[in-house]
């Protein structure tokens, strides 16, 4: 190992460690809200189960507001709730907040397109079957949408990486900070570079299990 | 093909044991409408099916049979008039007693609509636990179902690994599934060879007589509407133009060895075996 | 009339002649305040004084050494120094401006004796902005140092912290942010000015002009001695700057030329 | 609707005069075998179709006519055998000679792949596109194939918007329109009434007599095979069980009015007018 | 008008120019490179016409590198090139450069997702009709997949636009750095709250654009 790598090992562990809390964070929250949110910027739409123009505008002028907001006057915008939601503004868990509300945002314009890719065909069996709207979404909708929805999730996935790079202006710290930081601000070029291949290595892991997965469950 | 018919059979048997009684059921259509865009593909029909009957409705390709069908479990809001099933009048309901009014109402789609990420066993199961069927009994109700239409082998594998005549035995045996009180079918053997198609309207027959489920069926074909339905309905641009009642012919079994499409091919004026 | 319009035009000829660009890569004010003052100086000598401002501290002078500009006013002698040990290149100080004084503030405590035990103190990331924190704080004895082993300190030379501080490191962007925050911040009057505070009357400790970190006008070797740079230094040191300072940055930026 | 196939005979004359004159064509299979993961859906078919040849595939739902058929313009690759046409040994061929032999053979899938994006026009004017079809002629063309099958004035909708047999028709329209020399029909007729089943195959017989286009027709409806194929095979299980050559009985013309369906239902047994 | 727009106002105009000139060149870029990169990720996968393990790996890890860099340190690590490509590497022009490639990489994602979710069939009726790759993806692909290109296209420029305010560190300008410079770090707040007003009405009315068309023409 190079020696560079070696005199800086504690710092860079902790700072790939703040990357998995940092991305580990969003994608739940990308899982958890952004899913549904991308679901009802689906359903509310003309022509579909929950029809709803009001109530589509109001979403998705919301996610285009979130979506607006240069991410450091998000951040900056974000402190009061963040302090009041994880007791502090600075630091790893802090970072979080702004990156997973980035990451609902995100992943919900994702998710609605992929449910928009479903064939009507499917949706008008679920419906003469009596499905309720939660079934038509858990048992027609994201199955047959799956493939789409992990693809997207694995984009999304990698957008969080390269937004969490910025976290470092609330001292989020993580891997691509660490290497602004030292590398580039300090000059440590090799330091740099080992810190993109790292990345890479990240990203394209994650990529690579994205697509396998999204082969594996595809049927169609 | 006549082991499998008997099959059948036992199986409606034991539906019939497994259902409580259920009232027959009927379909009213007052001066129903439907327009797309500037076409009136359904020009003011009222109809009324009855209790029990089993009713075709044939036409021209483009006539609005399947338009018409799809009007009856409201897929397709009618622009004017009323649809009424079982004395209910579905257009006034709440969209939650319209869920559960259509969970008694089986559809078997012209193009099947199968969920593509599902397989043959999923597909099917997918109906019951809509309609919350007992869990324990579900798995044999589903291979029940498949075996009704002769797939009892395909449970794993999902529709794009299936021939035409598969998906549709499977949209079959999932409109069959949840033991619907109305059944209705889009040209449902229209992928189908003769043999599996007088299979399928055997099943049909018995699940009418039988469970007294009444049923709907469009299709092209002369021989099926001839061999099944009490009533038909000719459609013709979009209007009834006559409705007549027939004798059903009972539909003959055949054997389903290739055997039978060299007989029939050869009847009468064999020229050679190549 | 006539005979105004007539000098009106001979000037502008006059300027065809012999008008240089000079571009200056800055950041924020009061930088770029003081470029924009002698922006009209300049012109009267036909030095069209371009100013170009860029977002992190690491471009202008990037962008000085690859000729793309001509001089860059951002940084103090010891920051240029890195650069130029690190990046081959030879910049070259020209003339220091102003001090920007730095200094430690509190939201909560009048002084740095009331600061608890355990508080929070939020400090810029950047290598240099840490080195410069540390020594302010080690030199009001606040904490003590150990020897300099590398170019900069870091909060891993930290000797003692008898009153066990606790270092939270974030952009120099968000550190005016961080006063609600953190129980002190260490910042530069720049960031302190909009909220507000200043050193003379907020700061708790202030850095003095006792020291190397004079804002400082940065060329290059090749054109230390051109005619414009001579020029834009010599309005820079002006006294309408030294009265644009002391007028409006009373020791928030105290003027570092004679 | 007599109307509609004196047109087509006419148009038929027209391609005729507007096509060099053409060798007829062959398809000639050798032991070819295709299997979907450990199932084998074609074991070992060896089969040669005539120049010029309506030729029949029938079997049960499964069988494997679908496959049989699309590995005779290598849709699928067989994993064994060697598939011919007119002479040339299609698994040989450069992907580049591929494309060129594949531009005459027209092939019409069981479920229609259209584009959907595409308006029935554009779906049928593509073909023609590939083929660079003089720019000119296009348009005529198009129309004249549409009216084939009765849809000249859907030019502008797309397939959603079409009943199951007007989206079937467009795909026969797309097949038929570049004049191939081969033409591979997977159930072409599956979702049509007898009397557009009847004009379809009497087109389909005009462009085999008058421009010698090769025929192969996979379907379930015996009358359709009985009705226009010289030789038929029988297929079982992906084997061929037998092939039969047979005398065409000429498809009669109905008309298209639903007095047609009406006479059919009540010939012989009347019962009542509801 | 508020007076601070009045005093500011040749300042904003600028600023959203900028921001047009940067988004505008990413558009181009995504559409002119972004869409036959995404295209042949999609051809030269398993299973598809033109199959080829090794070229998709090569595109794949090319796509998934520009990816991983941390935004900042791609405009860095590009400065070289964008010297040499612009003449130079500050000011807007330059700044267009990094967001291009940027540009490139994540629309070309989502064309991927959007070719995956053409229907097999479609593909079929192509090549049994001879059609030659350049007809497939141009008659077929495209036309089928054209909602989604356009609904992918709609969230990548919102993504370009959130890069974009990013570009302040090599004078980029735009309205983003624009509302970063003046409004957040001069705490001139109501003048940042009026920057991130234009800039979720821009936002709004591209995805309005964006969902409207990629409706009308959806025709499945
Ligand atoms: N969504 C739609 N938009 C426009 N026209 C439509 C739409 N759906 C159906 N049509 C038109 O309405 C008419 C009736 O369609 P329908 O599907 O009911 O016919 P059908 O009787 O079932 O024919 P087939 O036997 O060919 O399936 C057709 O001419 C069709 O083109
Ligand atoms: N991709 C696939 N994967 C697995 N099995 C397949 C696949 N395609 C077809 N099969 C199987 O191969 C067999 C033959 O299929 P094929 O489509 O050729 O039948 P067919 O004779 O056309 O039937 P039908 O009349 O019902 O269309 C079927 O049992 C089907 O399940
Ligand atoms: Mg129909
Ligand atoms: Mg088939």
């Amino acid at each position: 190992m190079p020696e560079i790598l070696i005199q800086y090992e504690a710092e860079i562990l902790s700072s790939i460690g703040e990357t998995f809390i940092m991305v580990g964070v969003s994608i739940l929250a990308a899982i958890l809200l952004g899913l549904p949110v991308g679901t009802f910027l689906f359903l509310l739409r003309k022509g579909q189960v929950l029809e709803n123009r009001f109530a589509f505008s109001a979403l998705n002028l919301l996610v285009n507001i979130i979506r607006s907001f240069p991410f450091l006057l998000l951040v900056v915008f974000l402190i009061p709730f963040t302090r009041f939601v994880i007791g502090t503004a600075i630091g790893t868990a802090a970072a979080t907040v702004p990156l997973a509300i980035i990451a609902i945002a995100h992943y919900s314009r994702l998710v609605e397109q992929a449910l928009l890719d479903v064939p009507k065909g499917v949706m008008e069996a679920a419906i003469s079957m009596g499905a309720s709207v939660k079934e038509i979404i858990v048992k027609f909708l994201y199955v047959e949408a799956r493939s789409g929805l992990v693809l997207g999730l694995t984009t999304s996935i990698i957008s969080f990486i390269s937004y969490s790079t910025i976290m470092g202006v609330v001292g989020g710290g993580g891997i691509g900070d660490f290497a602004i930081r030292y590398g580039y601000q300090q000059f440590k070029t090799d330091l740099m570079i080992y810190m993109i291949i790292i990345m890479v290595i990240l990203v394209q892991l994650i990529q690579f299990t994205g697509t396998t997965v999204s082969r594996l469950i595809d049927k169609r | 093909m006549t082991v499998q018919v008997f099959k059948a059979i036992i199986i409606s048997i034991v539906i019939t044991l497994h259902l409580r009684e259920r009232g027959f059921f009927l379909i009213k259509l007052h001066d129903v409408s439907k327009s797309f865009g500037r076409f009136q593909a359904i020009k003011s029909v009222s109809l009324t099916i009855d209790k029990g009957e089993i009713h075709g409705i044939i036409g021209a390709s483009g006539a609005g049979k399947s338009t018409l069908l799809r009007l009856m479990n409201l897929l397709e809001i009618p622009d004017d008039g009323e649809v009424e099933i079982n004395g209910q009048n579905l257009t006034n309901l709440s969209s939650k007693d319209l869920r559960q009014e259509r969970k008694s109402i089986g559809m078997i789609f012209q193009h099947f609509n199968l969920v593509a990420n599902k397989t043959v066993y999923e597909n099917v199961a997918v109906s019951l636990q809509l309609a919350s069927f007992p869990r324990k009994e579900r798995k044999s109700r589903v291979m029940t179902c498949l075996e009704f239409v002769g797939l009892e082998t395909f449970c794993g594998k999902y529709p794009a690994q299936l021939s035409g005549g598969e998906k549709q035995r499977v949209a079959i045996a999932r409109a069959l599934a949840n033991s619907p009180r109305v059944l209705l079918c889009d040209e449902p053997t229209s992928s189908l060879d003769p043999n599996t198609t007088a299979e399928i309207l055997g099943v049909l027959e018995d699940v009418n007589k039988k469970l007294g489920v009444t049923i709907v069926i469009v299709s092209h074909e002369m021989e099926v509407i001839k061999g099944i339905c009490n009533r038909v309905t000719v459609l013709a641009n979009g209007e009834i133009y006559d409705t007549v009642l027939i004798e059903p012919s009972r539909i003959q079994m055949m054997d389903n060895s290739p055997r039978y499409f060299v007989e029939q091919l050869t009847e009468g004026r064999v020229i050679a075996d190549a | 009339g006539k005979q105004d319009e007539k000098t009106d035009k001979e000037n502008v000829q006059e300027k065809d002649q012999e008008e240089v660009t000079l571009k200056v890569a800055s950041l924020i004010p009061p930088m770029t305040e003081i470029l924009e003052l002698v922006k009209p100086k300049l012109a009267e000598e036909s030095i069209n004084l371009e100013i170009v401002v860029l977002g992190d501290n690491v471009q202008p002078n990037t962008a000085l050494a690859a000729k793309e500009v001509d001089a860059n006013f951002f940084q103090h002698v010891p920051y240029m120094e890195e650069f130029n040990r690190n990046n081959d290149s030879n910049l070259v100080p020209i003339e220091p401006i102003y001090f920007a004084n730095y200094g430690t503030y509190s939201k909560d405590y009048k002084s740095m004796e009331e600061l608890p035990e355990g508080a929070v103190i939020a400090i810029a990331n950047d290598v240099s902005n840490i080195d410069r924190s540390l020594s302010l704080l080690a030199q009001h004895d606040v904490i003590t140092l150990k020897e300099k082993t590398g170019s900069y300190y870091t909060t891993a030379d930290i000797d003692e912290n008898p009153k066990n501080y606790k270092f939270e490191e974030v952009d120099l962007l968000m550190l005016a942010r961080m006063y609600d925050d953190a129980d002190a911040v260490v910042m530069t009057p720049a960031y302190a000015a909009p909220l507000g505070l200043t050193p003379k009357s907020d700061a708790l400790l202030t850095e003095g002009d006792e020291n190397d970190f004079a804002i400082t006008l940065v060329a290059r070797k090749d054109n230390e001695d051109s005619e414009a740079i001579k020029k834009l230094a010599e309005a820079m040191t002006s006294p309408e700057v030294r009265k644009f300072l002391e007028g409006n940055y009373d020791e928030t930026a105290i003027p570092a030329f004679k």
